[in-house]
């Protein structure tokens, strides 16, 4: 009997059918990825298989069982015995997922003793235990932490031991490395692929990523709106899809090996940082987020800025832009000392929904630029706003609309309209498609593209992704704690990295071929070792 | 003037008089039934008194005591040369020995008063009490530290108008005479016939040099009355009083002091106390107030109740409630707009804001309607129950305002019944009648009391009331009436800024009178023949009821106090 | 300055500073305040030489500046009195005397503070009951008749002023049913069985103002809580329902609901007012409105910076209580 | 002072999330909640009411100041005669206890006080709130330093202790309820309001839309009022409709301590006080008025909880405390079926 087996699974929210007569099953001991963009109904699957729906309002339809356990007939108490018991869930967001207020090791206890009936503290024993096996150092002692006193990666690994600790035949991960670096990402999927290796359990991977599910699981499942796309070993859909969606996605997944058709960085310099440095706190709490830093982006040029998260690259976006002043060292601009903000160099922010005021038209946000800089004629700037927002694939007649309006991909080319609005000689991109589809993240990556070669914008993109940033950046800087660790054009950064943290970075990219994937692991687990 | 806290509703704190309510009483002669419950057996000697009170006994110094006869709470502990006598009604408002032999012995005119103490008479501590301490504690009343007390006396002793106390002024009051231990000798500057009633107040209580601690006195006070403070907390809220053993009842004929104990607890709310004692519940059952009356809600909930009704005692205290002009802001000047003022009043409505017609009786005299006083019934200005409002247009008419007029009433914000809002309101509705409309101009009390007080901003219109320091017409009319009490610089009481020869020669020449009866007819003849000038407008003399717990007996209320006197009642 | 002592000193200054600032207002206020003050501590029927002897005595006469200067003298370091037969020395911190008694300030102070907390304490206790407990009935019962109900009942605490609501009690419990006798002030140490006794009626009145304010907080922290992720993971688990509220979203709505009462606890020690008088309570509000209507100056700032003192140290506790609560805070 | 204050301020409102998407989506959502619109019929009703008093009144036939001595027994106190009070065709509410004056029309009228002050007060609280919060957040440290400080003296002062001294102060002429408004606002109430918005203000300033704005070249003090004040929108009202029903309860006791509105005015809170000790002798002169508080006080809170809802359309959510509210919420919303995928952003050094 296999261990997940759901058929013709719909679910449905008001009118909304978010999952659609899906089926497919499980083996014991088998890994399975759910794969496909936001709304494609993934997630509402995973949650399905625990019965999570329940009580919340959404209709089930369909069958779903999970070892032996009938979802949609069984008991409340039932369930409750599935859940944590024999199939153990584990959420996207580490830090929201654990509650802030208890030590981890006394939430580990307490899931645990909801299925075995054991005392207090051979609960808590149990979850050092498993938080020892996740490889949480020092776990006796770290047990007694709160969340907030955990690394990203380490509360992934709390999570995973929550889940280990009773034992489970399944283990479903909701994309479980979405909100982690990408070398921490590589860790905790080469942990996931030990667990599984020791234990014998299932997987049903949740992601957006092919690149994680190509090194996690055996078998893919591509889903889009709430239908199967195409399924089969992950080698062989990654390898040849059958299906246009299927071949479309990984088209537009970013590759890290993949090299950027070469482009006139000749022009004069427009933005330059020149040994600038900004602390944040006073006093003893003081630190500096950007140390020492000295870039130039010259005109028609993309320099790219990647590092992990607390690496300093957004503060130096919001340096070069004016937002921040730097505390020692200075921005240039046309050569000559700037401060404060400049019209002339704009930004692109990472997140779509906050970028823009939701109370706000689109228009509105868009002519303001234009308004600010004096311009009064409505007429003039209704034109003016219509002609951006065809410039960068949007309605003339979306002036009146707002934000909550249109799709992620939309708003960012909105935020992008409203930079050009502006008239900028350099844009500053942060993390400008980091929160968009692959899909979308491609063609938003393009329109930039074709801005800059139109306009003769000097670029900065900022992004955390390696793969994109190698797509777009003529030189590249790579940041870490604040500092310049490599800083060149892009392919020699790529290709011949000389710096051991850039060698790092690229190797904890996932690969999109199941077969390299297994390769990188192996060499990660060398160094690891030694 | 003494202000009796006669509180109907409460008043979140104090009602902003130093002055403490501990003496308000006068009689309930038609009230047969607070002396039948007093008792058909002998009272009973023993047990706790318990006394509900609103206001904290803070002053408790008898040099600091502005008291009527020397106050309920106070006239426990301190004895005084002469004292009120105990005694329900018309008879309780007689001034009878209380230290001394007698109520004092003139010289002819008047000026010179002597008094001899009682023999055995002691402190609570055993030592004998002296004229000496007598005389001490009279200059201590003196001090800038301890100011508080009634005027009369530096008004009236000989000498005393700069005397600062005997701190600073070792030398004495040279107006005051003791030529042995048991002998005292006062010295007035001009003739008083009414100086038996001042003896009654505080201030002649006897005050031991050795044991004087100035500001700090107050706590715990040696007694020469019945009782002794064992307690004083926070300021006078918890008082206990035990029997004093050195209070010898052959040398008081006034005080029984039947209980054993008092226990007096204070800063309650009002409504709070009469809630208590209707319901009477265990150590309630044995209580008191002696500053708390019924208010119309709770009057309308006893009267109601049979049981209830059986433990109200009823009184009056001197004291009236009345519309005060002042003759110099126009239209006021004009006695006829006065008058027609006079005619529109509607009384029952007054009375009716006041409490009804149980807790208010309708005045058309100065004087409180009681024979002390004086009492002659007179009406110059008829205007019936409710106002005589065509009489009063007449009036204005003829003084040139035959389309009505505008006026500004002014009154206190104190929730205190006697000037508060809602009689404003009734007088502002009855005048409207009459085709007088009146703003009304609510003041907060000591703003209200800085301008009617002062003769440079004293209001043309306004609520004013009058209480008696002891029950003649003396203290009631001379500090209103007698031109030579006008203060230009100071607090004024004479608000009709009246100064009339007439009027001030009479008010002398009844002071020179020892025979208080006849000096109380000319009184009441005097305040008819000043009626007439519509200085005022007199409203309403307040009736105090007041609830007693259900094993309270031997029930005295004087005509002096208008209240229950604590040191007569007898707990079961 | 870093960490827990730099914070502490941060707020110990900055308190000097608004405590500072708030006696002079007091001043500045209560000096253009109708009333004579020498006129109403002498009493009604002084002469006006009489007067000028009492302002005299009381530095009446002293421009402001000068009287706010012994005020400031006094506090600093003590100042002499006399009571006139001696001289008495009232020591640093001496918030003068009061103009009506004599008394030393902050022996007032002293005497009323435990009445205040006595009163405030106790209710405090019921209010965290009633109102949590509604709070998290309310959460979890939402939208049924339960709810509504409690609801009513807590907004029917707000709603009606602390007056009539102790009165009504009073007279029905103390009154008619006779369950309770009236309250009277009982020291905690004479009696500590009295002692609650006769505050448990004071305690309700009061903490039924302020029980809604903590059942909206609780209620709406819980759903915060309830919303928040953490939740999912342990329903995810099979953790029961009981367990995931009484846990989980209680635990989230703990921090507000300290901070809250503590800053409701620091307003209420010179605030409660309405209840010190009708239930004749000597608290601190009670002597507060006194002193307002004698315009007895030196109580009034006296009693102003203690309450003061309570809302600001309320406050501060609140900070870190705050933060104590939910370890993600830092404290700044 | 605390922070933590701010943050019970806004407990139940969103910090950081901007979330309003148009008066449009507001109306709708708002409607969709039955108790909040009965509760904003009610609330507008009252303020019908109170507009309407002299319609009423003379509809009745009545006005709210003259006495009716002999609907009222004197005797025993002035107790009204007749049952419930003295209810008859000309006095539909009864009168009131010892002056006879008309109980219903004192009810509307007293309506027209306690509603404006508490409106007016609440409306003084949030103009200066706000101005204070905005200013205090926006600053630089020492405007930051010096506002708060200011804020904390206000926090401090005794609200009732204030009023009365400050009700003596000022000169007889002020219209009392403006004055009782004008102290209840500006002693306390604005005070948590200012901490609660200079908290938002500190989060929302970092939002990248205000930073957008800058960018624009828009001045400071534009970017606050055209991207920050909406986004104060929602925790301000929440808090506002919080400070409606505590201003009525601080006037009643303002005229419970004897400087509230000045007779004849009447107000419910002054009613309630003059009505508490009748409470046995004639009950509904208390109920009356208890009763017309109680309901606009309950009819405010419950209006205020709708418009936060509204306000916020994550609450939609919330109504349902299940699992699987993300994934609902994003699929109501998700229309074009291309929602982002929530990444939680990498926040660096800021």
């Amino acid at each position: 009997m296999s261990l997940v087996e759901v058929t013709d699974l719909t679910v449905e929210f008001g009118t909304l059918r978010a999952v659609d007569g899906l089926s497919f099953s499980l083996a014991q001991g088998a890994a399975l990825a759910l794969v496909g963009e936001s709304g494609s109904g993934k997630s509402t699957v995973a949650g399905a298989l625990l019965g999570l729906h329940r009580g919340t309002g959404a209709r089930v339809g369909g069958s779903v069982r999970v070892a032996g356990t009938d979802v949609q007939t069984a008991s409340d108490e039932e369930l409750r015995r599935l859940r944590g018991a024999k199939a153990a869930m584990v959420f996207q967001d580490p830090l929201s997922s654990l509650d802030p207020y208890y030590a981890i090791g006394d939430q580990i206890a307490e899931v645990y003793r909801v299925h075995a009936r054991v005392t207090r503290r051979a609960a808590r024993a149990r979850a050092v235990d498993v938080l020892d096996r996740v490889g949480i150092p020092d776990a006796a002692r770290r047990a007694r932490s709160r969340p907030h006193e955990f690394s990203g990666g380490m509360r992934q690994r709390a999570l995973l031991a929550m889940a280990l600790a009773g034992e489970p035949d399944l283990l479903i991960a909701d994309e479980p490395t979405t909100a982690l670096d990408v070398t921490v990402q590589a860790q905790i999927l080469d942990l996931v692929h030990a667990l599984r290796t020791e234990t014998g359990m299932g997987l049903l991977l949740v992601t957006h990523d092919v690149g994680v599910a190509a090194e996690s699981v055996d078998d893919i499942l591509v889903m889009r709106h709430g239908r199967a796309v195409e399924r089969g070993p992950v080698g062989a859909v990654l390898a040849a899809p059958a299906e246009p969606y299927t071949r479309e996605l990984l088209d537009a997944v970013p590759r890290v090996d993949a090299r950027r058709t070469a482009s006139p960085a000749t022009g004069e310099v427009v933005l330059e940082a020149t040994g600038v440095r900004r602390e944040f706190g006073r006093g003893r709490r003081a630190f500096a987020a950007v140390d020492d830093v000295s870039v130039t982006v010259r005109r028609g040029e993309t320099l790219g800025v990647v590092g992990e998260s607390g690496s300093g690259k957004t503060t130096l976006g919001r340096m070069l832009v004016g937002l921040l002043e730097p505390t020692v060292g200075e921005i240039r601009y046309e050569g000559r000392p700037h401060t404060g903000v400049n019209p002339a160099v704009q930004m692109v922010f990472q997140d779509p929904v906050s970028s823009l005021n939701p109370r706000r038209s689109v228009g509105e946000s868009i002519a303001d630029p234009l308004r600010a800089r004096g311009e009064r004629d409505e007429e003039r700037i209704r034109g003016r706003v219509a002609e951006l927002l065809e410039r960068v694939g949007l309605d003339r007649a979306h002036y009146d609309r707002y934000p909550h309006e249109f799709s992620g991909g939309q708003r960012q080319r909105v935020g992008i309209a409203r930079a050009l609005a502006a008239e900028p000689r350099a844009l500053v991109c942060d993390e400008p498609v980091s929160a968009l589809d692959v899909t979308t993240q491609a063609q938003v990556v393009a329109l930039l593209g074709e801005l800059q070669r139109e306009l003769g914008l000097a670029l900065v993109f900022i992004a955390h992704d390696l793969a994109v940033v190698r797509q777009v950046s003529d030189r590249v800087a790579v940041m870490r704690r604040g500092r310049l660790v490599e800083y060149g054009p892009a392919d020699e950064v790529y290709d011949s990295p000389r710096e051991p943290y850039t060698k790092q970075l690229l190797a904890a990219v996932p690969a999109l071929d199941p077969e390299s994937a297994a390769r990188r692991r192996a060499a990660r687990r060398e160094p690891a070792a030694a | 003037m003494r202000q009796p806290s006669v509180r109907a509703r409460r008043v979140a704190a104090a009602s902003v008089s130093l002055v403490v309510a501990a003496g308000v009483a006068a009689c309930g002669p038609e009230d047969s039934d607070a002396k039948g419950s007093g008792g058909d057996s002998a009272p009973h000697k023993g047990g706790t008194l318990t006394i509900l009170n609103s206001q904290p006994q803070e002053d408790f110094d008898p040099a600091r005591l502005y008291t009527s006869g020397g106050g309920n709470v106070p006239s426990l502990v301190f004895r005084t040369l002469t004292t009120r006598n105990r005694e329900n009604g018309e008879a309780g408002a007689k001034v009878v020995p209380d230290l001394a032999t007698d109520t004092g012995r003139p010289n002819k005119d008047a000026t010179v008063w002597t008094y001899t103490l009682k023999k055995g008479l002691k402190y609570e501590d055993g030592t004998p009490i002296t004229s000496a301490d007598i005389k001490y504690g009279i200059e201590r009343s003196f001090a800038p530290e301890l100011s508080g007390g009634a005027p009369y006396l530096r008004d009236w002793l000989a000498g005393a108008a700069d005397y600062q106390g005997p701190y600073k002024d070792k030398k004495g009051l040279a107006a005051i005479e003791t030529p042995d231990e048991r002998t005292i000798v006062f010295h007035l500057n001009k003739p008083e016939g009414e100086f038996p009633y001042l003896a009654t107040q505080t201030q002649f209580a006897p005050v031991p040099k050795s044991k004087d601690t100035g500001t700090t006195y107050e706590s715990h006070p040696v007694s020469s009355g019945p009782y002794k403070v064992v307690k004083n907390e926070n300021d006078g809220e918890h008082l206990v009083l035990e029997r004093n053993p050195n209070w010898s009842a052959q040398t008081d004929a006034e005080r029984k002091a039947y209980p054993d104990t008092i226990d007096v607890r204070s800063g309650l709310d009002s409504s709070v106390i009469n809630q208590r004692l209707s319901a009477s519940q265990g150590a309630d059952a044995a209580a008191v107030t002696t500053d708390t009356n019924l208010g119309p809600a709770e009057l309308a909930k006893v009267s109601g109740d049979r049981k209830l009704a059986a433990r109200v005692g009823t009184g009056h205290f001197g004291y009236t409630n009345y519309l005060a002009f002042n003759p110099k802001v126009k239209p006021f000047d004009d006695p006829k707009v006065r008058q027609a003022i006079a005619y529109a009043v509607d009384r029952s409505s007054v009375v009716n804001a006041a409490g009804g017609s149980a807790l208010a009786e309708p005045a058309t005299t100065f004087l409180p309607n009681q024979k002390s006083f004086g009492y002659t019934p007179y009406d110059p200005f008829p205007a019936g129950q409710a106002g005589n409002p065509a009489k009063a247009k007449e009036l204005l008419a003829q003084a040139g305002y035959k389309n009505g007029l505008t006026l500004t009433l002014t009154h206190s914000n104190s929730k205190d019944f006697e000037t508060s809002p809602e009689i404003a309101t009734a007088v502002q509705d009855a005048l409207k009648k009459a085709g007088i409309t009146v703003k009304l101009q609510g003041l907060e009390e000591n703003d209200y009391k800085d301008k009617i007080h002062s003769v440079k901003s004293e209001p043309g219109l306004f609520l004013a009331h009058w209480g008696a320091d002891w029950p003649s017409g003396g203290p009631f009319l001379a500090p209103i009436f007698d031109g030579r009490q006008i203060v230009k610089d100071g607090a004024n009481f004479n608000t009709g800024l009246l100064n009339d020869k007439s009027v001030n020669d009479e008010i002398d020449a009844i002071n020179k009178l020892t025979d208080l009866d006849a000096a109380a007819r000319r009184w009441g003849a005097l305040d008819k023949k000043i009626g007439d000038k519509a200085l005022v407008v007199p409203l309403f003399h307040p009736v105090y009821k007041r609830l007693y717990g259900s094993d309270v007996k031997n029930i005295v209320i004087s005509d002096w106090t208008g209240v229950l006197d604590v040191s007569q009642v007898a707990v079961k | 300055m870093n960490g827990f002592p730099g914070f502490v000193l941060r707020r110990l200054a900055g308190a000097l500073v608004t405590l500072f600032v708030l006696s002079v207002i007091i001043y500045v206020v209560f000096y253009v305040t109708p009333g004579n003050v020498a006129q109403i501590t002498c009493g009604p029927r002084c002469s006006p030489a009489q007067v000028h002897q009492v302002a005299q005595q009381l530095h009446l006469d002293d421009p402001l500046y000068v009287r706010y200067w012994h005020f400031l003298q006094g506090v600093l370091v003590g100042q002499d009195y006399s009571t006139g037969t001696s001289v008495e020395h009232c020591a640093a911190p001496c918030l003068g005397q009061s103009y009506q008694t004599g008394r030393e300030v902050t022996d007032i102070i002293w005497a009323k503070l435990p009445v205040s907390f006595s009163l405030v304490l106790g209710a405090m206790v019921i209010w965290l009951l009633l109102g949590v407990g509604t709070g998290v009935l309310s959460a979890w019962r939402r939208g049924r008749l339960s709810e509504r109900v409690l609801t009513a009942v807590t907004l029917a605490g707000v709603a009606t002023p602390v007056f009539v609501i102790g009165l009504v009690l009073m007279i029905v419990v103390c009154g008619e049913l006779q369950l309770l006798p009236f309250p009277q002030y009982v020291n905690f140490t004479d009696d500590p069985e009295q002692w609650a006794w006769n505050l448990l009626l004071p305690w309700l009145s009061l903490a039924l103002i302020e029980a809604a304010g903590f059942a909206r907080l609780t209620r709406a922290s819980m759903l915060e809580t309830l919303a928040e992720d953490h939740i999912r993971t342990f329903r995810a688990y099979g953790v029961s329902e009981r367990a995931v509220i009484t846990r989980h979203a209680l635990r989230g709505a703990t921090a507000s609901v300290i901070a809250l009462n503590a800053v409701t606890v620091g307003s209420a020690v010179g605030g409660a007012v309405l209840t010190e008088t009708l239930f004749g309570l000597p608290g601190i509000g009670q002597e507060l409105v006194r002193a307002v209507k004698v315009v007895d100056l030196p109580v009034v700032v006296g009693m102003v910076l203690v309450t003061g003192f309570f809302v600001i140290l309320a406050n501060a506790v609140a900070d870190v209580l705050y933060a104590a609560a939910d370890r993600r805070v830092v404290l700044a | 002072m605390s922070e933590a204050l701010a943050a019970v301020g806004t407990a139940g409102t969103d910090t950081t999330v901007p979330a309003v998407p148009g008066a449009r989506q507001f109306w709708r959502r708002l409607r969709q909640r039955r108790a909040a619109l009965v509760a904003a019929v009610v609330v507008a009703l009252l303020v019908l009411v109170a507009l309407a008093a002299p319609l009423l009144t003379a509809l009745e036939g009545q006005d709210p100041t003259t006495y009716h001595p002999t609907l009222i027994d004197s005797a025993r106190g002035g107790v009204p005669i007749g049952s419930f009070g003295g209810v008859s065709a000309d006095h539909w509410l009864g009168v009131e206890p010892q002056t006879g004056r008309d109980m219903f029309a004192r009810l509307v009228y007293g309506a027209r006080v306690s509603l404006g002050v508490s409106l007016g007060a609440t409306l003084v609280q949030v103009l200066v709130g706000v101005a204070m919060g905005v200013a205090a957040g926006l600053g630089n440290r020492w405007v930051d330093l010096v506002l708060s400080r200011i804020t904390d003296i206000f926090l401090s002062l005794p609200l009732m202790i204030m009023a009365l001294a400050l009700l003596a102060v000022v000169p007889d002429g002020f219209p009392r309820p403006v004055l009782v408004a004008l102290i209840l606002a500006l002693v306390a109430g604005w005070s948590t309001m200012a901490k609660m918005v200079r908290a938002q203000t500190l989060a929302l300033k970092n939002l990248d839309y205000v930073s957008a704005s800058r960018l624009s070249g828009w001045s400071t003090w534009r970017t606050a009022v055209r991207e920050l004040l909406p986004g104060l929108a929602a925790p301000v009202i929440t808090y506002a409709a919080l400070l409606v029903p505590s201003n009525i309860s601080a006037e009643a006791a303002l005229s419970f301590l004897g400087v509230g509105v000045k007779p004849p005015t009447p107000s419910w809170g002054q009613m309630l006080t003059s009505a508490d000790v009748w409470y046995q002798a004639a009950p509904q002169y208390l109920l009356l008025p208890a009763l017309a508080l109680f309901v606009t006080v309950f009819a405010m809170t419950v209006l205020g909880d709708g418009v936060r809802v509204a306000l916020d359309p994550r609450a939609a959510s919330r109504l349902r405390v299940g699992t699987g509210r993300k994934r609902e919420a994003r699929a109501r919303t998700a229309v074009a079926a291309s929602a982002p995928q929530t990444v939680s952003k990498k926040e660096e050094g800021a």
